[in-house]
């Protein structure tokens, strides 16, 4: 198994993310489960190149800024836009200028696949898709005959195994559990995936997994490999149960990103110039 | 006309085409089925179970984001509503591009949910504000989930209706084709066509699209409109001049 | 969908199982994650027949009073025995007797085949199986060449559905939601049936949704149908984080339960009469 | 042979089968086993993980009953443990019946997870107290899970060492057979012969099973006996004397 023995703690994000290689597989998750900006952030900074982002299901800043800074060769992801602030600008000059690789999903196909990796198994099967030109441009995804029914075609989806999960969550304990509540899909990343490097807003006082509760809600240490504090490390973005979405910040960011100029821009401010805390 | 805002009488109507159903889940990017779903559960005492993606506190899941669609695979969910940046008179939806895939002109967010729950929710409501011949196409460019498919696909689910800013259209499954049910206030049969890309049936008489309740606005205004700001902040904020409380560094 | 709009409490435990009919797929969980003894109890006493009991993925005493008793026409699970304190004794002599029908499994075949009417598949894959007799006696799993290999034999196996999940949990809110902490199988096993019956140790005050900590260990009251309070309702088994199980009256039941005449008096003793509390 | 129970001289040359690895699990009815795995991780300052099933304190899942074998999937469990009503030479193991499987004779408890686990994790360690012809025998009457597998099964896992109250064997995959790799203080190669089913290989002089040293011992009755009680409170009470704890009604 790849992974050292026992989580470790980072002393900084820069050094939280050094351990991702160009041309990793990484996953990430849908805003509302704790998106790692402060990590994403610090991947621009690195100059990350060639990444095969899988934003599960969805994604929206963090994938406009990786593909934005030319981080990502491969999205695999049912939609990319800013929600409530309009289309993600440099996610869609990416397409429309061919820079980057889209392979086009649906939500609860790549849900699937990275169970299927959870599950070691090489597939999994999906209801729906029959008829869809997602299905169409997926020339990994398989039509078979249901063997359980009668002239029933069903589609069997290949597993996706990342080389690493990064997420932003609330607490981690020093053994490296990491408490995620109700965020499950983060569970399944850490289980998919090789490694898994978690970023939290503060450390926890003993052990997660000895309150019977708060280990309901818990990635175990087993499956972290790399830990970092980073406070509001979601920000601009939400974490859900602690604060909200800075809604200033991402309508500038939508009016900046509009053109690569004003990306640069964003990117020099907030990016390259680490914020002060 | 006056009295009520666009968002408001859409809202209502799909109210309305919700009906009396137990559970009603609301996707990314719909704010307006939304204050529909939650209006109508505060009007049911708390019934219809009401999931709305993105929020903590109106969302009882607790298996992470693929439990929506786990739900609707176990035939637990009861309505949803989709979108499209293009939608045709098959009931055809397409959230991805226009023009060739490999080589698009015009880029959509993406597929979200919409290839699985179209097939598998009994109920599905589409909307799409913006009702022009941009928008209604005669022939999606990308098919995102099909109005229908053959007989021996599984698929219990499926497109009832298309609520737009100019009028309703129900969707006859059997004939993968739309009927205008109702014109809203303000708009004309006329203009309905002139605008819709595609074909469709219509009576000979074609109703007036029913406006929103005094009772009812008074629900949405209230109560509702400062629940949606916890998803729609700017929803919220623009139709309803709710406050959003801005985080700042 | 089936299921009355919003749970339900029931006054006492003989209601809380009078809606599983005869003849209904039941689903029950292993030893350690809340086996609802209580509501056994009550079911033997109602005489239910010809149950098929899906034990998830293995069984205990449940298994083994429930068959005793006569109400199981099918079993299907992975292993029935008493642990530390031998073989199952009713269990045994109806295999031995050809009194009931039964389907043996491996343990992550049963998780996979819930787990397949969790997600509305007609089926999952599963590794492992090729060369067991466990297989060569189910014709109702298949083998397929896999899609996505090359000449690579894999299971499929199909979903399980039952009509009715039973289990015992630490406490349930007024509105139905049931803390189940880590017996996250529980939560697969609601998801996967049509109807769920909880029964708790006590009545929790205020939301279990409103706890960040206790509500991702909660099955929301939208999946269960009927909640029953029965305090130590797994005894004499354990209830990991509140009691262990009570080795003398296990000990007891072994002995007793080793001939039919004994098993009877034990029912006459435990069962027929309600035990004070 | 004084100076230490049968149960301790199995656990310590499982311990010694183990090796220096990273996860451990244990699943039903493996007291020794997981007294072998308690006391590594004691010995290596809490590594390697280990995953008791059964126990809430010695383990780390949190996705209830599916993540053993979800992880084991994984290729994230390194070794596990199982035994047979019988086993035979080809490491064939039966929990299943004896006789015709429709009409048995003799009827185990069943099949539990070898059905899947014995393939998957790389070093599954076979254990089987009782060492008779009924036990070890020519070939098993039910397969609950092969020995081995045609080489285009995916098979990344499998047996590598059967250890009875007699001896050691150790298993060789490619020839599907095991060999004597030791026998126990007080016993005999012949004794060992005469008391199994199953032809195996064996080397010139077989050597003596090393004994658990007094440091081991110690760790095992003081520290790693009482964390035992909480999954087998029989088997800590009748090997080490541990007092359990029982409910009355």
């Amino acid at each position: 198994m790849t992974g050292r023995a026992m989580s470790q703690f980072a002393p900084n994000i820069d050094e939280a993310v050094a351990a991702i290689p160009d041309g990793a597989m990484v996953i990430v998750p849908r805003e509302s489960s704790g998106v790692p900006m402060e990590a994403t952030r610090a991947l621009i900074r690195r100059s990350v190149k060639r990444l095969h982002l899988v934003a599960l299901p969805t994604s929206t800043l963090q994938g406009d800024m990786l593909i934005g800074a030319g981080c990502v060769e491969t999205l695999e992801t049912s939609a990319v836009s800013l929600g409530e602030f309009g289309p993600a600008p440099r996610f869609t000059a990416a397409i429309l200028g061919k820079t980057i690789q889209m392979k086009d999903a649906t939500c609860p196909a790549l849900y699937a696949q990275v169970q299927a990796a959870e599950k070691g198994v090489p597939f999994m099967p999906l209801r729906g898709l029959i008829g869809s030109d997602i299905l169409t441009h997926r020339p990994d995804w398989r039509v078979i005959d249901n063997p359980f029914g009668n002239d029933d075609p069903i589609v069997l989806l290949p597993a996706i195994k990342p080389d690493v999960a990064l997420f932003h969550a609330a607490m981690a304990d020093r053994a490296g559990n990491v408490f995620i509540g109700r965020d499950r899909e983060l569970l399944t990343m850490a289980h998919a995936s090789a490694r898994t490097i978690a970023t939290v807003e503060k450390l926890y006082d003993g052990n997660l997994m000895d309150d019977p509760a708060l280990s309901a809600g818990t990635v175990p240490g087993f499956y972290i490999e790399t830990v970092a504090v980073a406070p509001r490390g979601a920000w601009p973005l939400q974490l859900l149960d602690h604060y909200p979405a800075d809604g200033a910040h991402l309508a500038d960011y939508a009016k900046a990103a509009a053109t690569a100029e004003g990306f640069a821009r964003y990117l020099d401010q907030y990016v390259h110039v680490k914020r002060a805390a | 006309m006056t009295g009520f805002a666009p968002e408001e009488l859409l809202a209502d109507t799909i109210m309305r085409l919700i009906g009396d159903v137990r559970h009603v889940a609301v996707g990314n990017a719909s704010p307006i089925p939304a204050l529909a779903a939650l209006t109508l559960r505060e009007r049911g005492g708390g019934m219809p179970y009401v999931s709305l993606l993105g929020s903590r506190r109106h969302m009882f899941f607790t298996d992470g984001g693929r439990e929506l669609f786990d739900c609707a695979g176990q035939g637990r969910v009861d309505v949803f509503f989709l979108s499209g940046g293009e939608i045709d008179g098959a009931g055809n939806i397409n959230l991805v591009s226009i023009g060739d895939y490999a080589q698009p002109n015009v880029r959509f967010p993406g597929s979200f949910g919409s290839g699985y729950l179209y097939y598998v929710v009994p109920k599905v409501i589409l909307f799409r504000v913006e009702h022009s011949r941009r928008t209604l196409v005669r022939q999606v460019s990308f098919i995102s989930a099909p109005g229908g498919n053959a007989d021996n696909v599984h698929r219990p689910g499926g497109p009832v209706a298309l609520v737009t800013n100019r009028c309703l259209f129900a969707f006859d499954r059997a004939a993968k084709r739309f009927t205008l049910a109702s014109v809203h206030p303000g708009h004309t049969v006329d203009e309905v066509i002139e605008n819709t890309g595609f074909d469709f049936d219509r009576p000979e008489k074609v109703p007036v699209t029913e406006a929103p309740s005094a009772e009812t606005l008074r629900l949405m205004r209230e109560t509702i409109a400062p629940q949606l700001a916890e998803v729609y902040p700017q929803f919220a904020a623009r139709v309803f001049g709710v406050k959003v409380a801005q985080t700042s560094q």
